[in-house]
Formats: structure tokens, C-alpha cells, sequence
């Protein structure tokens, strides 16, 4: 047995504990058998200019959200919103390792994803205002938003749907041959729905090159993980498919980032897939409407949004190793707030769709 | 008097007192109460076993009802939105709908869908669902409006022994009571009661045009023929209140009646139930017609989200209104 | 002359050499060549990533193939029998109908789907598919009755920037051409040619009564039609071809001349097409009517499989004949 | 390490071979150790009772199938018909497990399990044949029955929809509090459908009674295995749902009943769901119309028909080991040949259904 890289016991998978035994090591799973990878805070981190863009597109998915839900009190959101507050991390770092020609199939909570991908700030205001200049005219809203632009597809309401059009995605990469690859999230309760299933499947089958990202945020709405599955972790679903699995802290940035990375070069050199899943916690109520009070473990929240927000982990590390100073810090989230107002700004001033194109485009020509 | 909500919950909790077999499944509807509370306090009572908090699995969980129910139990199913029932669809259609035909016995499944638009919710969360269980024999498909009609109708549903599609209006949970016309407002008894199925509902007699709907354009159908009433014309609005059985009698003495007809509801126009209705009448009392057959519903989109479009998309007192004064004028 | 199974063959090869982007998706299509044999060869010529047998998985595969054709790639993908596409549901209705209404792209999908009875398939192989559809926009609906109408169609929906519900009908794969009446197989040219969509076809010119069908049902219409001949009646033929879009020109016309008129197919009557078929015509003709709309389909069953249960239930040339004497008279 | 139960490894997971893998032997899939547990062909054998009810069963299912088969050619069953050649012996010896008053959810190669729980050739055979008296009333036909007398559900052709609606069988087992448990099968086709994700979750989650069997035959219709997953056993999948599992040769009826009794014990004690996965081959095409020498390889058949037929290897190993005589297995055989052929006979003479009831029933009263 590689000392470094230790099995895991079937005691540690089955009494296994998000918080603590992810602290300082991952867990790589390959057929039946379960490694833990110890690494250092320092020795994931990416170099400075990734770590900068890093910082600063965390900071932007906040700042974006939070101008977001301030904009939905002020009753400039028609419908609801969803937010991915405690997945900034994750979202943007496994983004950041998509190169521009790449897809990315983004979920609920990945505004981080899309901020990392090129979805501009203002125009994911436009979307949530309902104004005609959004990315879907106004005929959507919410997170359900796409930006073909920059290769963003569209998810819809139902869950699971995303996981199967993702390998469709990453099938027109394969057959085109250009080595790209392609990154699809899908929830803990996600991860139920036959769809997952069907196309985690397909995906092993035909090595496609698709990295699957599990966000375990610890609930799915309002049903615990306990009645969402009943194996020790999800990443134990991957053998059965054939797959290699990770098992990773996702309020960590720069061990997403790290981890995501090679499963992307893995994917683009014709490896096939890989399942990651990525610990967090949902630090918000399921949508703007949602008493969240009412079913969340609020000692276990309080100390996973103070401890474990990604934010504030990602400051403290790129500040400790010297990757970047205090200073630069407070100055990029002061920008990313800005460039989060401006955008709000900006989007108020669109118009709001004519009605007269109501029935326009249902088909294409 | 109660909310629609909470004629839903107490037909729930009745029947769960009643009957052991009756169990319920959802999405977050046991620890959380569902997604619009109507099993809050549930699961502290009856345990989590009768309020089962499901994994994110349409398809799977109502399978599981229907072997549930295949076994004699009487699984009521919550969808968070009827819009997530097409995960569900071969369940329904091929499975549910056919097993008594086959001989294999019933399945008292009651599926209970919230349907139809709220505000902004956008093209996943506001669609009509009965058009794509319509066409398929051996499933029931009721759509009360009225909290006596949802209590009295759920009870109905539990107690049936046939699949049942069972609507429900977001727009009416939370409704106000006191701002719904009287005659949406019925007194709900004290004591344990059904609503028998198939047998409309004269919201309003008339003589000149009769206005056929169901659902939640039962407000503007009252509101429309408050309207004709100024302009000196006589509608008579008439709820379906269930569209399987469908009380075609009372279709077919109305328009007797009046000789013109207008059938209104939420869903799109083209390939709504509407459709049928219509070629109904134009098959069995078309010597009675005094005008061309009118159907008024959604224009050929689908749901939009912003407000502006939404408007546009919904049909409104003003189309109905316009509807009818085309029809008086004929 | 080639069979309607060969056209189909026929029109999938040349489009793969057509277009590299063209590549099929199915359940045993490759290695096996298919449940029908329609694409046998295939994977020995164009290799088993463009003919790609697939795990059984409609939902997944279908999500697939539209998740291709976002990035502009032209799935066909082939469903083992139509009654397996309930399976793929949501991802055709509510994912790839309405995403370039949502602005997020064309979704050009072809998803072939062998439809309609053959002889005691029974009823999970029999159904007729076109109403889990008809209601939602953004969906193309063909439904070619000739190995001509296979071909062109076929080809045009690939080419088509549109999901295209392709309704292909067991029964006319192997049906010997020369058994075919004559108006059933036109001439299949040597070069490229495509069927444009929303383009009825009249079958057989009269002048008094319009029977309007598609699918299967050409056959008992001509039948039907040549027994009214010796009754001394008139009856116009019309092959629809496709449903969306919709020839409502072709129908309006045909009832303005003969003033009756039979809607005809062979899924059941209520909530069948022919009721919004039947609607329009009593919206929008209403005063050229001479008699009532009648519309013939299945009775209220699902297929059944033993013959003399599956006789009794397809609309049979009898049946045909029975509603056009009865319109006849009126 | 347990030596008489020797942890498996990657490498022979990764090249196993069903054909001499399984052989005098099972793997034990619990968590992320899987365990070869040897047996020897006499252990497992069944009291000398029911040895002989599994041989007349198997006997049976083989005759009736094979009687259909005749039957079908000399156009007595309308539409096609599927058959379960070479899974007579893991359909029989699981079926017999369970207890009168528990439910079968059977699928379409599951003859012998329908025999076993009491569905009687009669009514199997007016069932093929479309006649009146048929369970269905010939309203369907083919491998599509069910038989409520005997707790028996009817299946859709939908592949997939049985494992959920399984679960609601069970669920009621469980509800109803009596310790009842249920038997389902699927094919190794059908584990790639979302329905058979969803289901074995649920019933994971939920402890329910249920011992779900993959009939892995090697073949789903015209396509390979290799095109239909790629893990190295479906097994591996039990970890990823927290359930135990079993891989065994689907050929040996006593093995079959050895593992499956176990696993039924323990879901009437509470213990939970059970998935087997059992190797056998489909020894005949798909239905009666399929022409499966054109993509099957005949030598592997050939070899597979000849030495692992599961019911030449019953009438061996009774024989061997004195649990039947020659003579009594030979007359076993005629029993049920002869039980079959006078249920065709006497479902010859049934009526046909009369189209006057075409409509009704459409609705429970
Ligand atoms: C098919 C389907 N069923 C139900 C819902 C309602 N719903 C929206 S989000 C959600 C929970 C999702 O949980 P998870 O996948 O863990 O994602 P999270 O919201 O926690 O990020 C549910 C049940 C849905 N959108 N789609
Ligand atoms: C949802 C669905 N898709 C396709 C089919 C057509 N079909 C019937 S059997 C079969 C193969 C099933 O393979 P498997 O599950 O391995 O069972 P086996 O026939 O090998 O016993 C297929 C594709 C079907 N019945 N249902
Ligand atoms: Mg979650
Ligand atoms: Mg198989």
C-alpha cells in the first residue's frame, strides 16, 4: 500500500463526516478501492495570475447574488431566485479550468460558473430583471439561463434533465475531434433522478469527455441527505459506472481548481469521465422564499457558513502563502462589488419585452 | 370559512385518520411540509412512514405508489409542480391507466399536480397538465376551483378506485376568501362529505351564451359575464369542475339553451381540451348552433416569465369579454 | 418501386453522406441494424459513432441527442417502437420544444418513431403518438403515409432546425408496393428531393363530402371512398402528411365545396387530433357546414392484442363506409 | 483477511470472465470489499424436498416455453412471444423462495418464476394464445401477464418500470407490517434505465424488503454488454446505493436458491434490500422473429448451451450426489411435459374474447 495515499477504511466511509475528515486530504476512488490524498494548503495553490482571476471571480459571484437579492426585495426580480451562496468556490474554480471553446452545463447554484465561463454580470441581471435584452428575452428567468455566447447551455426547471444534455454536449465535442471537454453539476438530490443515472452510464460507456460535478450542499430543498441516498457517499456510485471518483472539500477553491484540472486534461485526452463530488453547504434557504429556519440544523450551519465559507478561505489562504496581499484582497472585492452595482445599474434601465413579439420564435427557421 | 389550501390539507388529514392505507409521497412534504405547506404538521402526526419525504425521483416515486396501490394501499402522490409530471409519464399513461383494463386490478393512485400559472413563474413552473392525460381511457382528471370542491373532490379522488389527476390552482391556495365571488365561496360542511364526479356546475344562469371553463378562468368567466351583463346580454357560466368524467349533458342542454358557446381555459388554444369540447358540440347538437363555436385559450407560446408577456399570454377578462361580444353580435 | 422501410433507409444513408453532422442514436441500430432493419449496413459504412447503439435509456439518449444539437450537430435518433418515446417525455416537451423559444438555440432533433398497429402488437406496441405532442408548441409533426412522403420527409426533417415528431408506420414498411392503390406510390426520384412540410395532399378529388385523414387510415379512406363511388356519392381524399404544421387551407377548402366532412384516424376519438381538427373547422367554416362535423377514431380502449378485440378496435373500411352514408343522408 | 473468503482483486475484477470466474464460486459485494466465498456443488443443494419441486419446476418452465414455442409456429399465439431459455433455473430457484402470500414482480424471461409461484400453465397458456380465459381476457398477450391470485404483477414492455413499481410492492409488505418480502428481476439492459436508478435507491434508502435480481444474460436484444456499461460486474453497483451484493452463476439452480433465501431472510428481518446479479445466457434470440445468429457469437453460445445448461446441470448434480435417482429425474422430466402439453391442449378449446366487452373495464367501479 502507497503510505502516502492510505486506503480508506470501511469504517471511515461509513462513519465518514464532511466537516472533519476533509479537512486536509481528498479521496480518490477507483474500482473498489478508496485512497485518501493528503495535500497541503500550499502546495494546491494556482499561480498568481489564476489565483487573482480566482479571487476576483469569487468575490464577483457574491457580490452578484447579493445584489441579486437585494434587487428581489426591492421587487425588481419577477418570480423567485436561487442562489448559490457557499458554492462561489466550487463553481468558479472548476469553471476557470473550461477554455473558451468549451462547454459548460451549469445548475442552479452555479452563477460562480457562469461569471467564471464569461456570462457578463450585466447581462445575468437583465435574465433575473425579466428585460428584453436578458439572454432569453425576458421569456425566462431565475437561474434558469444560458449564454450561447460563450457556450452556456440552458437548464430547465426539472432536475436531472441537464446531466443527459451534457453528454450530448460532450459527444458533438468528441465527434468533432478537437479535444474538448466539458463540465456539467448536478445536486445531491440530483444525483436520484434516473436521468443522472441514464447518463452517467452513456458517458462511461462512450468515454466522453465530461467532468460530472456532484454540489453535495447537504440538502435538497427540504429533504436531508439521509432520505436522499443511503450510500456512505455519493462518490461511491462511480465504480458502478466504471469511473474514477473524487471525493473533495468544495469550499476549498484552490483544491477544486487542482482536482478539476487534471480530471479535465484526463477528459480531453481521451480518458473519459470523471465523477467529483464537491462538499458544501447550502448557506442560504433553497430560493428567496424559503424559510429555511424551519428544517436546517442551525448550529451545523452556523458553523459551516463562519468556518467553511469559501470566500473568506480563499482570502486567508492567497493572503497567508503571499499570493496576494491584504490590500489587493479588499481591492478586488471592492471591485467585484462595483462591477456587480453597475450591472444592476445598467440592467434597470432595459426595457421590458413587448408583448407584441409574444408568439415569435417558437420556431426556428 | 378556509382557504383552498387548507380545504386540501383538511381533506388530506381526514383521510389519513380514516383510512390506514391512505399514505402520502413527495418532495419535501414530511420535514418540511411541502413546497406550499399543505402537509405542515403531517408528519409529526402520522410519522414518517405516511409522509414520505422521497428522493428527487418522479418517475420512481410514482411507480412506487403504483405498486403500493396495486397491493390495496391508497397512495396520494404530491408533485412540487404538475409541470415535473412528465417525469413521470409512463407510469401514468402506459402503467396506471391500463392495468384494470388489463385485468390486473385497480390502482387507486391519487396524483396531485399544482397547476397552472402563479405570478412570473415562468415556463416550468405554470403549465396545465391535462392535455397530456386527456386522450389516455382509464384515468379520471378533475379540477376543482372552489375549496369545497377541493376538499370534497380530494376526499373523492382517495376513495376512488382509478387513477386519478387531481389539479390543483397555486392561484387559489392562498386566495383570499373574502375577495372570491360568492358563488366560488360554497360553505363547507362540518361533516365528512365527497363531490361526486362529473357533474358540472352552474356558476351562473343565461340565456344568450353559454361559457363553458374550468380551473382558474372561473374568475374571469364570472368577471367577463358581470361584464356582458351591462351590454344587456345573458351568460350563463358553467364550471366542468371534472373533465374525466366530463358532464356533457350539461354542455349539451346549455348550449341548447343559448344556441352559442364559448369555452374558455388556461391552457393554450390550439390542441387544449377545448378542442374536444367543441367537436362535441359541432357532432351532437349542431342543429342548435346559432353562431360558429368559440374557444378561447392561451396563444401558441409557451409560458413566458416576464410580467409584460405574461399578461399578454394569460387570457384575461378583456379576451373573454371581447370573445363574447363577437359571439353576441353574431 | 422501394418499400416505405427502404425510403426510410434510403433517406438516413444519403443524409449521412450528405453531412457528417448526421449521426443516428438507438436501441440496437447498430450492431443489429435495428428492430426493423432499417439501418442494417449502417455501422459497417459509416462506423459505430455515427450509428450508435445506445444503453437502454430513452430519457438519457434523446437528452443526448438534443444536447448535440445544441452544439449543432444533427441527431436521429430512433426509439424501438413510438410507445417507448413516453419514456423521453420531458426531455422533448419541455426541454427541446421550447428552447429556441427561450432563445437559447435551435434544437434541429429528428426522433423517429414507428408508430400505429401492426397486427396484435397490442398495448405497448400499437400506439399512435401524435397527441402527447400536438399541444405543445415548437414541436414539428409528420406523419408520411407513402414510401415518397418517407423519403422527402425524412430528409427534410433532418434538415429541419426544428425537434421533428416522425411518425413512421410499421405497418407500411414491408407493405408490398404493388398491393399499395396506385395514389399511394408516387414515383421516388433518382435525385435529392425533399417533402416540404405543412402541405396536405388530396388522394382522390369529390365533391361531396371531405374525408380528412393521415397515417394508416389512407388505406380504409380509399376504400371507403371507391364503396361510396358505387353509392353514388363523392368523396374527397385528403392525406394531411403533416400535423404541425397544419394544411387548415387544404381542409377549409375542401369543406367550403362539399359542405361535410369526416375527420379519420386511427387513434382513438376523444382527444384525438380530429378534435382540434374538427374545432377549427366549426370556428372558422362554421356557415358552410351542410351537416354535422363527425369524426372517427378507436373507441375508448386501450389496444388490445387478441385478434378479435383488435379488430373490433381499429377503424375499419366498414366503419369509414358507415359514417360517410350516415353523413350522406343527412 | 478471511481465508476462506479472500477479498477480490482489481486486476481480476477488471478480466473477469463469467464463464470460469464463477465456477465453484460467488463474489460478496458489501461497502467496498468484495469477497470470493467458495462453495462446493453439494453444500448448496436443497433438502431433498425441494430439489425435487426445483427440478419438476425447471422442468416445467423449459416444457411450457417450449410448448409455446411449437405452439407459436403452428400460429396459435398472436403477435411474438419472448422466452426465458437458460434462466429457467434462476427464475425457478429464487421464485420458490418466496412464501405464498408474498409478491413476484416478474419480467419477460421469468416463466419458471411464475411457475414456481404458483401461476398455473393453463392460464400462461390462454394467456399466449389471446383467449377469453386468459388472466388478461386477451386483452394483452405475450410475456405481458400477471396472475393476482397468486400475487403475481404484470408487467409493461417498458423495461425499467418494474424495479419502482416493486418498490411500492414492498413498501406495502413493509407498511402492513407482516415481514413479507418481494422478488423483482431485471436484465442487464435494464439497469441502464433511470426507472432501475431510482427504484434501487429508494428501496435503499427506505430498508425495504425487496431482493432485486439482475438477470444478466449477456445480451440486452441485439447489443453487447460492453455497449451497455463499463464497470467491471453490474454488482459494483450496490455499494454506490449502500446495499450488499451478490455475483453468481445464474446456471446453477441450487446456488441460486442458497444465495436468494438468504437474501430474502434478511429483508424480512428488516435488513434491507438485496441486489444478485446472476450470469446466465440468453439461450435463444430475443423473441421468437429474431435472428440472433446474425450478431451473436455462436461458438460462446454453443459452448454456454451446451455446458451450462441450468437444467442438464440440475439433473447432474441430483444425480451425482443421490438426491435423484436417474430414473426419478427422467420421470420428472415426462411430468411436466406432459403438464404442459395438456394446459395448450386445454387452452386450445378456450374461447376467443368477444369484441362486445371491447370497452369495459376501461374504469374500476
Ligand atoms: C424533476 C424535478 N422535481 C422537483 C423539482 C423541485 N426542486 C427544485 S430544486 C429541488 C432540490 C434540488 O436539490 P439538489 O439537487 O440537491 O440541488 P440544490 O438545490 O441543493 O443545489 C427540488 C426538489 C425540480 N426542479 N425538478
Ligand atoms: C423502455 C424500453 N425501451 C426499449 C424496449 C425494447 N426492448 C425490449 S426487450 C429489450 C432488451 C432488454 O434487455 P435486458 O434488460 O437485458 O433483458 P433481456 O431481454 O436480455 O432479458 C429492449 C431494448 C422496451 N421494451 N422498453
Ligand atoms: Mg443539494
Ligand atoms: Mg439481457
Amino acid at each position: 500500500m502507497d503510505a502516502k495515499h492510505p486506503l480508506a477504511t470501511r469504517e471511515e466511509l461509513a462513519n465518514l463526516d464532511f466537516y472533519t475528515d476533509l479537512a486536509d486530504r481528498y479521496l480518490a476512488v477507483d474500482g473498489l478501492e478508496a485512497r485518501w490524498v493528503s495535500f497541503t494548503r500550499k502546495e494546491i495553490l494556482p499561480d498568481q495570475e489564476t489565483a487573482g482571476r480566482m479571487h476576483y471571480l469569487v468575490s464577483l459571484a457574491r457580490a452578484v447574488e447579493e445584489t441579486l437579492d437585494s434587487a428581489f426585495r426591492a421587487g425588481h426580480i419577477p418570480g423567485t431566485a436561487f442562489f448559490g451562496r457557499g458554492n462561489e468556490g466550487a463553481s468558479v474554480a472548476s469553471a476557470m479550468c473550461l477554455e473558451d471553446h468549451e462547454w459548460l452545463v451549469p445548475m442552479h447554484r452555479n452563477c460562480g460558473a457562469h461569471l467564471a465561463k464569461g456570462h457578463p454580470p450585466r447581462s445575468i441581471m437583465s435574465h433575473f430583471f425579466g428585460r428584453a435584452d436578458g439572454p432569453s428575452g425576458g421569456r425566462d428567468g431565475n437561474f434558469h439561463m444560458g449564454y450561447r455566447p460563450k457556450r452556456i447551455t440552458q437548464l430547465i426547471s426539472h432536475i436531472g434533465t441537464m446531466v443527459p444534455i451534457a453528454t450530448g454536449v460532450a459527444w458533438a465535442a468528441k465527434a468533432r475531434g478537437k479535444g474538448e471537454a466539458t463540465i456539467n453539476y448536478i445536486g445531491d438530490g440530483g444525483t436520484s433522478s434516473g436521468d443522472f443515472h441514464e447518463a452517467v452510464n452513456f458517458a462511461a460507456v462512450r468515454k466522453l469527455p465530461l467532468v460530472i460535478i456532484i454540489d453535495n450542499n447537504q440538502y435538497a430543498y427540504k429533504t436531508l441527505l439521509s432520505d436522499q441516498y443511503a450510500c456512505d457517499a455519493l462518490v461511491l456510485k462511480a465504480p458502478g459506472y466504471g469511473l474514477p471518483g473524487f471525493l473533495i472539500d468544495g469550499t476549498n477553491a484552490p483544491l477544486v481548481h487542482h482536482v478539476c484540472s487534471q480530471a479535465l486534461e484526463r477528459a480531453r485526452a481521451g480518458g473519459g469521465p470523471t465523477l467529483i463530488e464537491s462538499i458544501t453547504l447550502r448557506a442560504a434557504g433553497h430560493s428567496v422564499y424559503d424559510k429555511f429556519a424551519d428544517y436546517v440544523d442551525m448550529e451545523h450551519f452556523e458553523k459551516w457558513t463562519n468556518e467553511r465559507d469559501p470566500i473568506k478561505r480563499l482570502d486567508e489562504a492567497l493572503i497567508e502563502f503571499g499570493v496576494m496581499t491584504a490590500e489587493e484582497v479588499a481591492a478586488s472585492h471592492a471591485r467585484a462589488r462595483k462591477d456587480a452595482e453597475d450591472a444592476r445599474d445598467e440592467a434597470l434601465k432595459s426595457p421590458m419585452p413587448d408583448p407584441a413579439y409574444l408568439t415569435e420564435g417558437v420556431f426556428a427557421e | 370559512m378556509i382557504t383552498y389550501r387548507e380545504a386540501l390539507s383538511e381533506a388530506l388529514w381526514e383521510e389519513m385518520e380514516r383510512d390506514e392505507d391512505v399514505f402520502l409521497l413527495g418532495e419535501d412534504i414530511g420535514l418540511g411540509g411541502g413546497a406550499f405547506y399543505i402537509t405542515k404538521g403531517f408528519m409529526e402526526k402520522f410519522g414518517r412512514d405516511r409522509v414520505v419525504d422521497v428522493p428527487l425521483s418522479e418517475a420512481g416515486f410514482t411507480g412506487a405508489a403504483i405498486g403500493a396501490a396495486l397491493c390495496g394501499m391508497r397512495p396520494v402522490v404530491e408533485f412540487q409542480f404538475a409541470d415535473f409530471v412528465t417525469e413521470s409519464y409512463k407510469m401514468i399513461v402506459d402503467y396506471a391507466a391500463g392495468n384494470h383494463y388489463r385485468q390486473m386490478g385497480p390502482v387507486p393512485i391519487v396524483l396531485r399536480l399544482p397547476a397552472a400559472a402563479l405570478v412570473s413563474a415562468g415556463p416550468f413552473h405554470s403549465q396545465n397538465p391535462e392535455i397530456w392525460f386527456f386522450g389516455t381511457p382509464g384515468l379520471k382528471i378533475v379540477a376543482p376551483a372552489t375549496a369545497f370542491d377541493a376538499k370534497g373532490m380530494l376526499k373523492g379522488a382517495i376513495r376512488d378506485p382509478n387513477p386519478v389527476i387531481f389539479m390543483e390552482y397555486k392561484k387559489f391556495y392562498n386566495y383570499p376568501v373574502d375577495e372570491l365571488p360568492e358563488v366560488l365561496r360554497p360553505e363547507i360542511p362540518e361533516d365528512d362529505y365527497t363531490v361526486p364526479f362529473g357533474q358540472a356546475r352552474t356558476l351562473r344562469e343565461g340565456d344568450d351564451i353559454s361559457l363553458i371553463t374550468f380551473g382558474t378562468t372561473v374568475l374571469e368567466a364570472l368577471e367577463a359575464a358581470e361584464v356582458l351583463e351591462n351590454d344587456g346580454v345573458s351568460v350563463e357560466v358553467i364550471d366542468l369542475r371534472t373533465l374525466v368524467p366530463l358532464d356533457k349533458a350539461a354542455i349539451i342542454e346549455s348550449v341548447k339553451k343559448t344556441g352559442k358557446i364559448l369555452f374558455l381555459h388556461e391552457a393554450r388554444k390550439r390542441g387544449g381540451v377545448g378542442g374536444e369540447l367543441a367537436a362535441i358540440v359541432a357532432e351532437e347538437v349542431f342543429e342548435y348552433l346559432d353562431a360558429p363555436i368559440r374557444r378561447l385559450g392561451a396563444p401558441e407560446a409557451h409560458v413566458p416569465l416576464s410580467p409584460p408577456l405574461e399578461r399578454a399570454y394569460l387570457p384575461s377578462t378583456e379576451k373573454v369579454v371581447s370573445e363574447l361580444r363577437d359571439l353576441a353580435a353574431f
